[in-house]
């Protein structure tokens, strides 16, 4: 039994062989590709083995859980690793051409498998405090690959994101230690058994707060989320495309996680929260992007934003909410990532992320056009691409729930987030290119194939999540089953 | 009703193969296109015997059925009209444009948009779920913005189409969550099972909101009033836009909606109250700035909006006889709107020219043309014998059947007819008879493929109206038996014998030929009023309102986004403080017989050591001392492991400790001294954030012994960890075997962080190669 | 500028350390110590060595490469998952062999001393890695 | 490994211990006053050395020979350590 | 019990050198003669706690790892000692007004540079 | 391993020697730290050493600096001469003359 | 014991939370070491305190009679220490490299960076 180890091992390995050949820098995105496809292989695989045989659980070392740590695949988990493996292998490709030759050659691969191994780690883990280790290997490797070049800006922006996420690694940290000092146990569905168990769980909050702030941060939640916006534009884009796909979704995962798994003896004062808090997200992540004109902080902003729905999902707590979230997050890391790597096809023609500076493209690039309104549009909610029926799923949820402000708020968000995509469609594609300008310096050049099939197949995935919503979203709603029945969960682990 | 579907793929097709036709196809091009929408009219015709007899064609795949979600088509009298209307403008359309849009370099995608708007609609129309219909509504929202916004070059033409999408998207929000609480309420959102709700949604409490919400969607695009200022400013899009999408079928979207949902959501008085209401309103705004303007396409738009106001204060009514009066005027307004639309273009296209004031007596140079248009302005007017007469007609007696704002409305509605009649007049005799004028050159007459649409419009009104009784059977009365089933006759006539209706037509047409002679002077005048005193106008205030926000969140990004890493921090520690706090309180009283142990005296000193290295290093200037300090505090710390047994941890924090304090001695000397950057006050404020972090720290460990749900974990490790790991050093045991994998993980992020040294401190790239 | 003495207490130190940095290694399982503290120390005996000389002097004793070093952790940690799979038990499952070793007794040798022995040479490699590249600034 | 050991009166090695932590307290106020970065070093290295003697009384106080072993490892890091800070104090200005 | 009153000394004794060693790094005017009580004193103590801690367990454990302490501090005490006083010296660090002589400061080889003054007033302030 | 390194017989009497040194050196540093008066008169004196090889010349350092009133401070670059600290220099020669004849002596005896 | 080393932990806390909020890029890494610090308390502090009592097991039956202190704490902390030096030593050489390129230690010399 070792499936459920090998989204961890896979990574490793393919670590170890990048770095043993680092000297041959034309083998490392090989490497490293061949690296992602075999993960992406082995996540539907484990997804098919988690729909025909139930929870995967593995005991690792042969200790009997809760001793030692054990890995546990769930539908959410498989889920999850699926999308990682789609953004691991589409950022490979992508990074072929997009990454300069010295940045390959200074462990860039190494440094992409290694935050895979730990976005990886922290979907199958069922233990507590493995989670923070393999958040900590996520994060390393993203500190790494944000300031991989060490330019004036990228430093600028890694001493935010370096420094705020680590105040919310070691808040995570405490969280971990005060949890174990009163329950005795890091196995997360043995927490779950000895809490539902033990009669004065109001107790839990204090801890609860904790981990609920290191994931906020993690997850780049109001009033949490400013070391995003500081730092996403920074790196070279596709190293964020990489992070808008993964990074914020490990966060929201683990509050998923914990807040359907254990967390879930005060729901009054826990789920009116996330609805507040997940409303500001929304709201606060939309508006602030409105008035930006790069690029990539537009896109940014507009994580944070979209961040807040799937907080919304959980703040509803019915299966539909939970399915919805894990829906919209799905779609949300595709189209995400997608419109951060069109915006990297953008720079490589004009060469700049600058909405002033840029213009014109609708005539000159019809393709990339078509190319940008896929995801832009699947992220501004219009149908039948997969984020419309993000929306229609959560805000369903939320009206069956009766919960209308937030739904409200989230539609209203839909529309602030179209007016963003326009605006970079209005500037960058329709409006005539700047006067003054000379022609851009790719203007004339051939986009290189390697970034445009990863945009074109996260494209075909927008639509297909749109035209096959009903199969993808029955398996959001089994997850979300899973999740809201922790007994399942917990007998899968601890056999009992 | 696969053959409709399949019709729908071909048209979608058809769409994405049109760029290449459209270049490789050279003049026949447009005229393949048209046969294409043409083929489509004439397909759905063949279904109008079946449909006429009361069928309704449905067709169901499931999508998302769990929330009410299917792909369905459904075809019954009204959408049957509706399709019609929306096929057979199209193929004049292109064949229209195919000419109209020759000069333009990008005419390719030109006709890809249209085609897709052309599809779009179709699917609008035919949906026979709700949600479907959303979807379709939501792709003429996007195709309209590229139709709007196809001169994007200008920065007007781009502001129009964002108002245009951001107007018609935020109702369509709206009414989507309209939708999912009809959906809610009904249990289905298929039409032909909404039809037989209708009992249920009308007296479910959560009526009035749903209702509000996809009324929001109907009149954004409906152009009713508030939201109306979007149409004029679409006049940006090329004039084959405004005949199609502007005249018979985007705008028209919300009234279809309207009568689709007239049996499932009408009759109520809130909808009666609410649509006549706001149609008056629109009706009468729309005839006021249509006189007023100097524009011909603006004229047009603003007579748009007032026929659109029209239909909706019919709907609103209610009655039957409002219901046949408004499916009528639907048609003729089609009919008209769009050949007057196309005239606009061509005249725009041949005289270069589109003003009121310059142009006149064009029927000298476009005898044709001006012929359709003066047909057609007749049937605007309302007069006989077009059948826009009859229309109008049933305007008046509609409003007779509502008694209580009867007498309101019918002022309204004369109000505005009078200014129809004006306005046709007007332009008849300004703009194609009397002197000709013209600003340029000399007006060439326009080519036979910008004629024949609107020859054939104006003569399809006049057939019409000569024989309104054959249509009526044919076509009009299944759409109205769609909308109510209870009207089982249609009868037309152009003469009803002398009633007081045909006296009120009497003086409308009097008070319109009045109206017309002051035309000359009174439209510059309302024009300098409009433009001068009339300062407030809703496009306007949309785009000021635009750039408010703009601003605002401008400012207030760079109040949150403020740069300045402590602020993050604070907010961060604050909103956690907060949270923590609440808990602690809210919980504390929980906190019974938690046994401490003694302190003990050396135990204390080394406390002591700590805090005091900790004030030193948090107090003290020298940037060396603090780091030396904080050396201290790691040694103290790892007294405190030795004190209470962790061996291996009190070894491994020193070593750590003095690794860390040797690489902070290598880089720091290559910093400058510390400088004293903070103000007193933000010291004290820092200071206190600081206590409110430590002090609920603090709380939480005290806290935490309040809890002990045994036995843990550990206790397993202890006993087994010789018998079964073979090894004594427990922690060790933990490290390599019980929880290997913490271990794997640890040695992965040294490895990547060492990686990330050497790359941060050898790689030195180009500035701006982060692309 | 080197100091002389320095230089000869670090000849002497290098060896030292690193004897004891296998000994505070091996004892790990029963006694103080282990796979990192035994790694730290054997960093420490180079560190010290290095800045007595300088990095160069430092790596040529070392004779391979650090990165070398963290490549051989990583994969004595990966390969010693393996035994478990071949002996038919879970993933990371300590596998124990006992050997008979004349002198020095009954030996017990498992896999998770390989692991151990992995987790030595990362931490070798990797903090003189770090070290060494930050001095060389 | 616990061994049969010889009773001490525990007040003894208390005051050791109480002497020890008093020692280092001390060493922190040279390291807190300086004036100089030499000063400093020195008293840190201090504090390492008497945290090495603390190690020692404690293993005699509990009993637990492997309290011997930290001192071992600590005193070898913190030789390391402080020639490390020296070291670098002077290379910025030196080399 | 006359093991015990052995251990008791030493131990006293110890911690009596410890703590002087403390002392004397406060009162010692400079660091050069702090450095004096600094190196010797906590070697003396240790050296006087390792012994009262063979007496204690009196095994061969405790000798051999006493007897490796023991050699190892007094081998690298003096190394640190010096490593620290030269660089204060070569840092111009104030040196006792009382001091008699300073050979060290003519030895051109080692001082080949003089030192920018603000380094010692950069963290004096 | 030709050369010994040490000559054992001498070794036990040099750590005799060795721990009567330090402990006479700490009861003086006891004094002087205890006694209410700065008693000391400091100095930094050049002292030319016979020592050549390396083991005598780490023995040398070591020792001086663990004796009493002296602390080796630094070596000079030829190796010739090495810079002590003392707490108590009446005068330099005397100094010098006593490392000389009583410390360095003992360790020519017994390292090689 | 307990409630002096809670404060201690509350403390430290503090002393770190207010580095944090310094301007200094110096403080702000002491400021994480500080937390850090305070956190391998907290851990180690919540899971139990037994005064002189090693992590060893014993072989014989009376294994867990000897009542060692919690060794999983332990575990936690070192797995956490080693972690956070890692961590630690990648930002001092980003701090490093920071000064490098921009000449300064003042954080809010990185407000213009962030809007460029
Ligand atoms: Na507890
Ligand atoms: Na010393």
């Amino acid at each position: 039994m070792i499936l459920p180890a090998l989204p961890i091992l896979i990574p490793l390995l393919t670590i170890i062989l990048l770095l043993f050949s680092f000297q041959r820098r034309e083998w490392q995105p090989w490497i490293g590709l061949t690296g992602a496809l075999l993960q992406l292989a082995l996540a539907l695989f484990l997804a098919i083995q988690v729909k025909t045989q139930g929870i995967l659980v593995l005991h690792t070392g042969n200790w009997e859980a809760p001793f030692g740590i054990t890995l546990v695949v769930d539908a959410f988990s498989s889920i999850m690793l699926v999308l990682a493996g789609i953004i691991a292998v589409s950022v490979s490709i992508y990074s072929m051409d997009a990454i300069d030759r010295q940045r390959q050659s200074f462990f860039f691969y190494p440094m992409v498998q290694g935050l895979l191994m730990g976005v990886n780690g922290a979907f199958v883990t069922g233990d507590i405090f493995n989670l923070y280790v393999w958040f900590e290997v996520m994060l390393t490797a993203s500190f790494v690959l944000i300031t991989l070049g060490g330019e004036k800006k990228q430093l600028n922006g890694a001493i935010k994101y370096v420094s705020i996420n680590l105040v919310s690694s070691l808040f995570f940290l405490a969280g971990i230690g005060l949890l174990y000092g009163k329950t005795g146990t890091l196995n997360m569905a043995d927490l779950a058994l000895k809490l539902s168990l033990a009669d004065n769980n109001v107790l839990m909050n204090t801890s609860a707060v904790l981990f609920f702030v290191a994931f906020s941060i993690k997850a780049a939640v109001f009033p949490f989320f400013f070391w995003l916006p500081a730092s996403y534009h920074t790196p070279p884009v596709a190293i964020t495309a990489l992070f808008a796909g993964l990074l914020t979704k490990v966060g929201i995962y683990s509050m998923i996680r914990f807040y359907t798994l254990f967390f879930v003896q005060d729901k009054l004062f826990w789920h009116p929260l996330f609805l507040w808090i997940g409303g500001f997200t929304m709201v606060i992540g939309v508006l602030t992007a409105a008035s930006q004109y790069d690029i990539r902080k537009i896109l940014s902003f507009h994580i944070i934003s979209q961040i807040g729905y799937i907080i919304m999902g959980l703040g509803i707590f019915t299966v539909a909410g939970i399915a919805g979230a894990i829906f919209f997050m799905a779609h949300n890391i595709i189209a995400k990532t997608n419109t951060f790597l069109v915006a990297g096809l953008i720079n490589r023609i004009t060469g700049s992320y600058d909405l002033k500076k840029i213009g014109g493209l609708y005539k000159i690039r019809p393709w990339l056009s078509i190319l940008f309104i896929i995801p832009a549009f699947g992220l501004a909610g219009i149908p039948p691409l997969s984020g419309f029926f993000g929306k229609l799923i959560l805000i369903s949820a939320g009206f069956d729930a009766g919960e209308y402000v937030i739904s409200f708020i989230a539609l209203a968000v839909g529309l602030f987030t179209l007016f963003s995509m326009v605006k970079i469609w209005n500037e960058a594609f329709w409006k005539p290119r700047p006067e003054g300008l000379s022609p851009f310096e790719g203007e004339n050049e051939k986009l290189p194939v390697s970034m445009v099939i990863p945009v074109v197949f996260l494209g075909l995935i927008t639509l297909t999540m749109g035209f096959a919503v009903k199969p993808i979203l029955e398996i959001a709603m089994n997850a979300a089953g899973q999740l809201l029945d922790p007994k399942i969960y917990i007998q899968a682990v601890l056999g009992l | 009703m696969t053959g409709i579907l399949i019709y729908l793929i071909i048209l979608l097709i058809t769409a994405l193969l049109s760029p290449i036709l459209i270049r490789k196809g050279g003049k026949t091009a447009p005229w393949l296109l048209s046969m294409v929408s043409a083929a489509g009219f004439a397909y759905l015709l063949g279904f109008a015997g079946f449909i006429s007899k009361g069928n309704a064609l449905n067709y169901t795949i499931e999508w998302l059925p769990e929330l009410y979600l299917n792909f369905s088509l459904y075809l019954d009298g009204l959408s049957l009209f509706f399709a019609l209307l929306v096929t057979g403008m199209g193929s004049l359309v292109l064949v229209f444009s195919g000419n109209y849009m020759k000069p333009y370099p990008m005419k390719h995608r030109f006709f890809f948009l249209l085609l897709l708007f052309e599809f779009a609609m179709l699917g609008l129309i035919l949906s026979g779920n709700l949600f479907t219909m959303f979807i379709f509504w939501e792709l003429t929202s996007v195709s309209s913005f590229l139709l709007v916004g196809f001169n994007h070059e200008k920065p007007e033409a781009r502001n129009a189409a964002l108002q245009a999408l951001l107007i018609t998207v935020a109702g369509g929000l709206a009414m989507m969550a309209g939708f999912i609480m009809l959906g809610q309420m009904a249990g289905t959102l298929e039409i032909n099972q909404l039809l037989q709700s209708g009992d249920i949604i009308r007296n479910h409490p959560h009526y009035l909101p749903a209702l509000l919400l996809v009324l929001a969607g109907a009149f954004t695009k409906s152009a009713q009033f508030p939201f109306h200022f979007w149409l004029p400013g679409a006049m940006q899009a090329p004039s084959p836009v405004s005949a199609y999408l502007h005249s018979a079928t985007m705008v028209k979207a919300g009234v279809y909606l309207l009568m689709r949902l007239s049996p499932v959501m009408g009759g109520t008085p809130e909808w009666k109250y609410i649509l006549t209401i706001t149609g008056a309103i629109t009706m009468i705004l729309g005839g006021y700035f249509a006189y007023s303007q100097t524009d011909f396409k603006k004229v047009l738009a603003y007579t748009t909006i007032s026929a659109l106001g029209t239909l909706v204060l019919m709907l609103g009514i209610g009655t039957d006889i409002s219901i046949k009066a408004a499916i009528i005027f639907l048609l003729v307004h089609a009919l008209y709107k769009g050949a007057l639309f196309m005239i606009a273009g061509l005249i725009d296209k041949s005289v270069g020219s589109r003003d009121l004031r310059k142009i006149g007596g064009l029927s000298k140079v476009m005898p044709t043309a001006s012929l359709a248009a003066i047909i057609s302005l007749i049937s605007m007017a309302g007069l006989p014998p077009m059948i826009g007469f009859i229309g109008k007609e049933l305007i008046y007696e509609a409003k007779f059947a509502l008694p209580d704002i009867g007498n309101l409305l019918l002022v309204a509605g004369v109000t505005t007819n009078v200014i129809m009649v004006a306005i046709s007049l007007a332009l008849i005799f300004n703009l194609f008879l009397g002197p000709l004028k013209y600003p340029g050159e000399k007006p060439k007459r326009p080519a036979f493929a910008l004629r024949i649409g609107p020859a054939l419009l104006a003569g399809i009104s006049l057939i019409f109206g000569l024989f309104p009784a054959r249509v009526a059977d044919f076509l009009l009365s299944p759409a109205i038996k769609s909308i109510r089933p209870s009207i089982d006759s249609l009868k037309l006539s152009l003469w009803h014998g002398f009633n007081e209706v045909l006296l009120i037509s009497f003086i409308t047409v009097a008070a319109g030929v009045v109206l017309f002679l002051l035309y000359r002077k009174v439209n510059p005048l309302l024009t300098h009023f409009n433009t001068k005193v009339l300062t407030f106008r809703l496009a306007d205030t949309f785009n000021n309102g635009l750039n408010m926000f703009l601003y605002l969140t401008k400012r207030k990004t760079s109040f949150i986004q403020s740069g300045y890493q402590r602020f993050y921090l604070m907010a961060i520690f604050i909103m956690t403080s907060v949270l923590a706090w609440y808990q602690l309180i809210y919980t504390w009283p929980e906190i019974e017989n938690i046994s401490f142990s003694k302190p003990g005296f050396f135990e204390m000193m080394i406390l002591l050591l700590i805090v005091s290295s900790t004030l030193i290093a948090v107090l003290v200037r020298s940037r060396l001392a603090a780091i030396l300090s904080l050396g201290a505090v790691g040694y103290g710390i790892g007294l405190l492991f030795i004190i209470y047994g962790a061996i291996d941890v009190a070894i491994t924090l020193m070593l750590a400790e003095t690794l860390v304090l040797v690489l902070f001695m290598v880089v720091i000397y290559h910093l400058p001294k510390f400088a004293n950057f903070s103000s007193k006050a933000s010291r004290l404020r820092d200071a206190a954030i600081a206590l409110l972090v430590g002090g609920f720290m603090t709380g939480l460990v005290l806290k935490a012994g309040q809890l002990n749900l045994n036995p843990k974990i550990s206790d397993f490790y202890v006993e087994n960890a010789i018998p079964l790991a073979h090894g004594s050093n427990i922690v060790n045991v933990i490290l390599v075997d019980f929880r290997a994998l913490d271990t794997l993980g640890e040695i992965t992020v040294l490895v990547i962080a060492a990686i990330g040294v050497v790359a941060l401190l050898k790689l030195k790239t180009k500035k701006g190669s982060a692309t | 500028m080197k100091s002389y003495i320095v230089q000869l207490a670090a000849t002497r130190l290098l060896p030292v350390t690193l004897i004891l940095s296998l000994l505070v290694f091996y004892r790990g399982h029963n006694e103080p110590g282990g796979g990192f503290i035994g790694g730290l120390m054997a960093a420490a005996g180079f560190i010290f060595y290095a800045m007595a000389y300088d990095t160069a002097k430092a790596e040529k004793k070392l004779r391979v490469s650090p990165l070398m070093l963290i490549v051989a952790g990583l994969s004595f940690a990966f390969i010693s998952t393996l035994p478990s799979l071949f002996a038919g038990n879970p993933f990371f499952t300590g596998e124990w062999i006992s050997l008979n070793i004349p002198l020095l007794g009954k030996l017990k040798l498992g896999s998770p001393l390989l692991f151990d022995l992995g987790v030595y040479l990362a931490v070798w490699g990797v903090i003189i890695t770090i070290i060494f590249n930050v001095m060389e600034e | 490994m616990m061994t049969d050991h010889a009773f001490i009166p525990e007040w003894v090695v208390l005051t050791a211990l109480i002497m020890l932590s008093s020692a280092m307290l001390l060493s922190l106020y040279r390291l807190a006053k300086g004036p100089s970065l030499p000063d400093r070093i020195v008293a840190l290295d201090l504090i390492a050395s008497l945290s090495i003697g603390f190690t020692i009384v404690f293993a005699i106080y509990t009993g637990q020979v492997r309290y011997l072993d930290i001192a071992v490892i600590v005193a070898l890091i913190i030789f390391i350590g402080t020639v490390a800070y020296a070291t670098y104090l002077k290379k910025k200005y030196y080399d | 019990m006359i093991n015990n009153i052995i251990v008791s000394v030493f131990v006293l004794a110890g911690a009596f050198f410890s703590l002087l060693a403390a002392i004397g790094v406060i009162r010692f005017p400079d660091v050069y003669t702090r450095m004096h009580a600094a190196t010797k004193a906590p070697a003396f103590g240790i050296l006087l706690f390792l012994t009262a801690a063979v007496f204690f367990f009196a095994d061969f454990y405790t000798t051999a790892i006493s007897l490796m302490i023991v050699v190892f501090i007094f081998l690298t005490a003096p190394v640190a000692s010096h490593i620290i006083s030269r660089v204060a010296h070569l840092l111009n660090t104030e040196i006792w007004y009382k001091t008699k002589i300073d050979e060290l400061a003519n030895d051109t080889g080692i001082r080949k540079k003089k030192l920018p003054s603000e380094l010692l007033e950069s963290d004096k302030k | 391993m030709k050369k010994t390194l040490v000559k054992i017989p001498n070794l036990f009497i040099f750590i005799l020697f060795y721990l009567k040194e330090m402990v006479k050196a700490n009861f003086y540093l006891a004094r002087d730290i205890l006694s209410p008066k700065m008693r000391i008169s400091p100095g930094i004196v050049k002292i030319n050493i016979r020592a050549k090889s390396d083991n005598r010349i780490l023995a040398l350092f070591n020792l001086i600096t663990m004796t009493p009133g002296s602390l080796c401070m630094d070596i000079s670059d030829d190796r010739k001469s090495i810079y002590v600290h003392g707490m108590y220099v009446k005068d330099r020669d005397s100094f010098e003359a006593e490392i000389k004849e009583g410390i360095e002596k003992k360790v020519l005896e017994v390292f090689e | 014991m307990e409630i002096l080393l809670a404060i201690v932990i509350g403390l430290l806390y503090a002393a770190g939370v207010y580095l944090l909020l310094r301007r200094s890029i110096v403080k702000l890494i002491l400021g994480i070491m500080f937390f850090s610090h305070a956190t391998n308390l907290l851990i180690f502090v919540s899971g139990g305190l037994h005064k002189g009592q090693p992590q060893f097991a014993n072989d014989g039956i009376n294994a867990v009679s000897s009542n060692p202190t919690d060794p999983l704490p332990q575990a936690l902390i070192l797995t956490a220490i080693v972690i956070g030096f890692g961590i630690t030593a990648f930002f001092l050489a980003l701090m490093y490299r920071f000064y490098q390129v921009t000449g300064t230690e003042d954080l809010d010399d990185l407000k213009e960076g962030e809007n460029k």
